[in-house]
């Protein structure tokens, strides 16, 4: 193992240095009037996690329709269980020389994902901001600038806002830990009423964040660019603590569920008491299609829990790359914002600054229902806390494998 | 040495069937071989598929040595069944198939290599062990399927018209085989076919089955020469049938009163004589001399048959010496002769 | 209904009908039933999953009997309309292309001696013993240069793969048992080569051949991994909108994408047995 | 009718240029791939990174020891069941309901899909499955942990489970035919030589349809090595079988991995025909 790493270095440097090579690749600005005529009776692939009915009847109904009706563009939904998949798809696209009749047009991303297209100049940049719909942003919020403690220097644009969340059933659990520290008291109390699904998964990923973070003392001892010191120290404390926890696991932590609609079922059959999600209108929307029972409620913790935003991208060497543009700037509307963020269709949280919308607009946004399962916005807001940049959750998830998960 | 009985055997296949063996029943003495004869779809074989219990038999029972084995397992009743395909396992070499049945009570391989060489030698095919079966003609394969059927020295062998699918040569020489190994080891058997001569030629006893009865049981040449009914005799090639009524030892006919040796039963009706014990040409006022008309003359090699008719329409045929073929004609007026001892009575 | 596949083994020429055996022993009953409890009871859940709502542990039955998920599925252009056309059509697709390319091999190897035989025969039969996610993750490559990758005809072409061996294997054991006796005599009453093959040599080896092709419809229509590796997710067959509900946790639409992924498997197989029973029992 | 040379090979050509190129061509692709050489985008850096990679693999060691059993358990579970089923069917008069029901689900079976009984297996055997509830209704256990873990498990149970379910009418099917083949008569004449029931099987029936066997036994160890769905769908989170551990390394988003995934597949279908040649000449060897 220890032989290997330095090999696997140089082959992943020797594969990104080849691709980094590529000059950058910036998009000729153009008035987006231009943009749109080119565009017109074109079509777009839109790559994105297909793991969500509501998201995929949201892009397959009103966004589609919106862009055949205004643009005459066909959008082609293409659902993904991983994201990583897309990547490696430009990726793979690339290596092959297909440099501008790449497959994927516009994908939706954030995190490690867009920081391995960044770097190896997958990326197009450099016309997001020109967007019509852009001024509705606020592009200096650091929880928009930077993603993943990536920079998103113009290469992607803003889409939602996501905030982790806990979820229990209140049938079960009357009153649900208020901390981490509670949560983990909680666990070994309960043995084998717990369990949190095996990265690669995301949402279990973001759950080995949190304890992560946790550990560190709070989300300041990582914030910044990554460090190997600092993370060995912490991954130390995170992960004994992880060990420890396992004999109080689901299945005495001999298995993870390998997925997040694996633990999800765990917990609507009462197999585990908890669940949680990164974006917690899920709870809302699963109580309405019955896959979790009516009482179940969402939460979050005292001391903090994740937020991110995520963003679409447009990979540098799509084919359709005006007709992507258009659907990113039809995305990031009011009006699709409005409906994306409506929990009978979604229910994500809007990326606009509704201090540029008119009142009007505001308003709209503000009045939006709220199901009983899913915890107020403003709750979510209040506990927000950053992720740490991509370099450190690449780390986090490998030290999980090596450790952990074998 | 077994005893077989055979009693009110009846088997239909699949309900409101007619019965394949309707009440059949037989003795076969210890060690004899006796040969069970009759037309195809007569029920000679599912006879057999009940005694080595292939089929359940529906009614009746079947005693070996005294005692029922109707409800054994195949492998229980000591019957062994040897049909028409040698089914020589192809997997087996020639000493495989015949030590089979020994490895399968699970005796010591030195014992089962010395038995295999005796069967062998029996069947006289010493030296023929490691052969597989694909590379045997098909006589060789009928007898190491008898060595195979005989090294487990069964009670009772049945053997299901084991030399349809021979040559006639080859056939001639396995019925000899058949009987001086059948002899050797003593092993009481009943032999199916449907080959008249064959049944007659080798068994010491045979029976005749018809539409699932048996219908009569002798030694060969009694069931032969003197058929106890219509069918029987029919069967047996005692083609010629006159009707009519006895009166004493004379059966009057419409073509004239005839003389027998034997005496008809109460209710007979008829008597038979096979063409071979007529005489064509007999002199005049010979007994039992009947006049006719040469209705056709078929030469035949070994004889040549004379059909005649004696008037009434009552058609004889007569095997009369192969030459004859040159001195008799069609339309000719012959006399032939019915001796009394080629006369006998039908009961039915 | 007799056992239509039977023919896929090249062995024996009889059909694996139930014979009578004797004797009839009723002792092999209760194993048979278990046999067929545990071939029905996995698609008890399949089935009720598709018209459940709120069914969770311990109930033994739905609480709810609801048909959303149908709805949802018949709704128009919904995804499974989608995944359920471009099913059909890519395994009808790689069937026929399969039974054009494959049936003359078959015929060659069933019926006629050559020098290379052996090596021809190794190679259909490579696909089935090596597994083939190794063969398309090495094509993959060629195949995002050509454009193929996410793409219908892209999948079409890697099903050629795993459909091209059991065409050519079961027409082979077709053609195997085929008796180039009546063609000889067909040709000697005066029929051209062609008028042979369209009324001598077609109608006999017919049957066989649509048991092929069924065969070859049904291997294209169960692939999985070479569907997700070659079509990119933009090439979703029924398999993979099945697996897409798993892990969107929607145990109900599951269902539903479950038992429509059946469900033409099944016609096919009916067809077939029909088809093959009129043109007389075999 | 002597048939040419030529019109032989032009029946075959088709098929061997179709499978000579995308299967022979996308196996020297994939081993080309795995030594550093890729000739479309002209690279030729030949090493053997890619399986030194796979070979420090965490947890290589578990994905092979559960794959080779999942393979195995599920070859000899099938054989056994299925062909026990087979001869139980043949003995059965043949116009019962349950011989005609059976061979209806040996036929109607061969059509699911294998993700439709990975997908089944999960839904019935989970801890909170159909079986489990079943148990829990009649009181045998007082909640889902306490029924066993048959999927999601470490030794594969319910992947296992998956695949005998999907084979066992497969090999049915065929064991059916093949006894068809060989007919009654030689098991007969074995039971009036004096063999048991057993023995007659043992010893004259199966000998007879083994090849056919060997052949079925070997398609069924083949694609339980190779296929991705069932594990991936009832598999524990570790280890992993080989073909998901090959997928999640092929599609990761460092193409880096990619020659390893790729040397993965390749080594276990290696692996895996090796195992099957070792097996049949075992087999084979063992017949006499």
């Amino acid at each position: 193992m220890m032989a290997l790493r330095p090999v696997l270095a140089a082959v992943a440097l020797t594969a990104i240095g080849l691709l980094a090579s590529t000059p950058g690749h910036a998009a000729e600005p153009k008035p987006f009037a231009q943009i749109e005529a080119e565009a017109r009776g074109g079509s777009v692939n839109f790559f994105l996690w297909g793991g969500d009915e509501r998201i995929n009847a949201f892009i397959s109904g009103p966004v589609a329709e919106a862009l055949e009706r205004d643009h005459g563009i066909t959008v082609n939904r293409v659902g993904v269980a991983d994201t990583a998949e897309v990547v490696n798809q430009v990726l793979s696209e690339t290596e092959a020389g297909v440099t501008d009749a790449g497959s994927v047009d516009l994908v939706w991303i954030n995190g490690e994902n867009f920081r391995t297209l960044k770097v190896g100049g997958l990326v197009l940049c450099g016309y997001a901001r020109g967007l019509p719909n852009a001024g509705l942003v606020d592009w200096e919020d650091p929880s928009i600038s930077t993603d993943f403690g990536t920079p998103v220097d113009d290469c992607e644009v803003p889409w939602s806002r996501a905030n982790f969340a806990f979820g229990t059933d209140s049938a079960r659990v009357a009153t649900p830990p208020k901390t981490m520290g509670a949560l983990i008291d909680w666990i070994r109390a309960n043995p084998g009423r717990f369990a949190y699904p095996a990265p690669p998964d995301f949402n279990g990923s973001a759950f080995i964040r949190q304890l992560f973070i946790h550990a560190a003392g709070g989300p300041d001892a990582v914030a910044g660019p990554f460090d190997q010191g600092r993370f060995d120290a912490i991954a130390e404390k995170a992960f004994g603590l992880l060990e420890a926890l396992e004999p109080s696991l689901w299945r005495g932590g001999e298995t993870y569920p390998t997925s997040i609609a694996q633990l999800n079922q765990l917990f609507a059959n009462g197999e585990v008491d908890f669940t949680f999600n990164y974006e917690p209108t899920v709870f809302g929307a699963n109580v309405e299609n019955g896959t979790f029972p009516p009482t179940t409620r969402s939460f979050t913790l005292d001391d903090g829990t994740l937020a991110n935003t995520s963003y679409i991208a447009i990979p540098a060497n799509a084919r359709n790359r005006s007709a992507a543009m258009v659907l990113a700037n039809a995305l990031l509307s009011v009006d699709l914002q409005y409906e994306k963020a409506r929990p009978d269709v979604w229910g994500m949280a809007t990326v606009l600054d509704l201090d540029r919308l008119t009142p009007a607009d505001a308003d709209r946004f503000r009045a939006i229902p709220r199901h009983p399962a899913v915890v107020a916005p403003e709750q979510l807001a209040d506990v927000a806390m950053p992720e740490p940049s991509a370099a450190w959750v690449t780390a986090i998830e490998a030290r999980w494998k090596e450790t952990i998960g074998r | 040495m077994s005893t077989v009985a055979i009693r009110s055997l009846t088997k239909r296949y699949g309900p409101g069937g007619a019965p394949a063996v309707d009440g059949f029943s037989l003795d076969l003495a210890p060690g004899s071989l006796t040969a069970l004869v009759g037309p195809s779809g007569c029920g000679k074989s599912t006879v057999l598929k009940c005694l080595a219990g292939l089929v359940d038999a529906d009614g009746g029972d079947v005693l070996i040595d005294g005692s029922s084995v109707l409800g054994l397992q195949p492998e229980r009743r000591g019957v062994v069944l040897m049909g028409q395909d040698h089914l020589l396992f192809p997997h087996l070499d020639v000493a495989g198939n015949v030590g089979f049945g020994l490895r399968m009570r699970g005796e010591p391989a030195g014992n089962i290599a010395r038995r295999v060489e005796e069967m062998l030698a029996l069947v006289r095919l010493e030296g023929f062990g490691p052969r597989r079966p694909h590379a045997l003609s098909g006589g060789q394969a009928q007898r190491v399927a008898l060595a195979r059927a005989l090294i487990v020295k069964p009670r009772v062998l049945l053997l299901d018209e084991p030399l349809t699918s021979l040559d006639p040569e080859l056939r001639e020489e396995m019925r000899g085989l058949i009987r001086t190994v059948q002899r050797a080891t003593a092993t009481t058997t009943l032999f199916v076919t449907h080959d008249r001569e064959e049944a007659v030629s080798v068994a010491d006893g045979v029976a005749l089955m018809l539409g699932g009865r048996l219908v009569q049981h002798g030694a060969p040449d009694a069931v032969f020469e003197r058929p106890a009914t219509r069918a029987a005799a029919a069967f047996f090639g005692a083609s010629n049938i006159l009707e009519g009524r006895f009166e004493g030892d004379r059966f009057v006919t419409a073509a004239g009163t005839l003389r027998l040796a034997a005496i008809g039963e109460g209710s007979a009706t008829a008597v038979a004589a096979r063409p071979e014990a007529l005489i064509l040409g007999a002199r005049p006022g010979a007994e039992n001399g009947l006049d006719g008309l040469v209705r056709s003359v078929g030469y035949r090699g070994t004889h040549t048959l004379v059909e005649v008719e004696i008037g009434g329409g009552v058609m004889l045929t007569v095997a009369a010496p192969a030459a004859s073929h040159r001195s008799v004609a069609v339309g000719d007026r012959v006399r032939i002769a019915l001796p009394a001892e080629a006369l006998w009575p039908l009961s039915g | 209904m007799t056992a239509i596949w039977s023919i896929a083994t090249p062995v024996g020429d009889k059909p694996a009908t139930v014979p009578s055996a004797a004797p009839t022993k009723r002792r092999a009953g209760l194993p048979l039933l278990l046999l067929v409890a545990w071939l029905v009871v996995p698609l008890v859940p399949v089935v009720l999953w598709s018209v459940a709502r709120g069914w969770f542990f311990p109930a033994l039955l739905p609480a709810e009997i609801s048909l959303a998920a149908w709805a949802r599925a018949f709704a128009n252009g919904s995804d499974v309309w989608r995944a359920l056309g471009t099913s059909v059509g890519v395994s009808a697709a790689a069937a026929a292309l399969g039974m054009l390319i494959g049936v003359p091999a078959g015929r060659a190897l069933g019926m006629h001696a050559f020098p290379g035989k052996r090596w021809v025969e190794m190679l259909v039969l490579a696909p089935i013993l090596v597994p083939g996610l190794g063969v398309a993750m090495g094509l993959h490559a060629v195949m995002i240069r050509l454009g193929l990758t996410g793409t219908a005809g892209g999948v079409v072409l890697v099903f050629l793969v795993p459909v091209l061996p059991y065409v050519v294997l079961i027409s082979a054991s077709v053609f195997a048992t085929h008796d180039r006796a009546f063609e000889a005599q067909a040709r000697g009453l005066g029929a051209s080569s062609w008028q042979t093959l369209r009324h001598v040599t077609l109608p006999m080896v017919a049957p066989g051949l649509s048991v092929a092709a069924a065969f070859a419809f049904l291997v294209a229509w169960s692939q999985y991994g070479l569907t997700l590796l070659v079509g990119g997710g933009r090439v979703i067959t029924m398999p993979l909108l099945l697996g897409q509900s798993i892990a969107a946790g929607r145990n109900d639409l599951a269902g539903v994408a479950a038992v429509l992924t059946i469900l033409p498997g099944l016609a096919v197989l009916v067809l077939t047995s029909t088809l093959l029973g009129r043109g007389g029992r075999r | 009718m002597p048939v040419r040379a030529a019109s032989v090979r032009r029946m075959v050509a088709p098929t061997v240029a179709v499978l000579g190129l995308l299967f022979g061509g996308g196996l020297l692709l994939a081993v080309l791939q795995t030594i550093g050489v890729s000739p479309f985008v002209g690279r030729f850096d030949v090493s053997l990174a890619a399986y030194r990679q796979v070979a420090g693999l965490p947890g290589l060691w578990a994905s092979i020891v559960l794959t080779v059993w999942v393979a195995t358990a599920s070859t000899v579970l099938s054989l056994g069941i299925g062909v026990s089923a087979a001869v139980a069917l043949r003995r059965l008069a043949a116009d019962t309901v349950l011989g005609r029901a059976t061979l209806f689900l040996f036929q109607a079976n061969l059509t699911v899909p294998h993700v439709v009984a990975a997908v089944g297996a999960v839904w019935l055997l989970s801890q909170s499955g159909l079986l489990a509830r079943a148990a829990f209704g009649l009181g045998l256990i007082s909640g889902p942990q306490d029924f066993p873990a048959l999927v999601y498990d470490r030794a594969a149970i319910g992947t296992i489970l998956a695949y005998v379910w999907k084979e066992v009418p497969f090999v049915g099917v065929v064991t059916l035919s093949l006894l068809a083949s060989v007919g009654d008569r030689p098991g007969q004449t074995a039971r009036s030589l004096g063999a048991t029931r057993w023995q007659a099987f043992r010893h004259v029936t199966l000998p007879q349809i083994r090849p056919g066997l060997i052949a079925c036994g070997t398609i069924i160890f083949a694609f339980a090595l190779g296929t991705y769905e069932v594990p991936a769908l009832t598999g524990a989170s570790q280890p992993k079988l080989l073909p998901v551990l090959a997928y999640e390394m092929f599609t990761s988003h460092t193409l880096a991995d990619r020659p390893a995934a790729v040397a993965l597949s390749l080594t276990t279908a290696a692996a895996g025909l090796g195992m099957i040649l070792a097996w049949r000449s075992l087999l084979t060897g063992a017949r006499r």
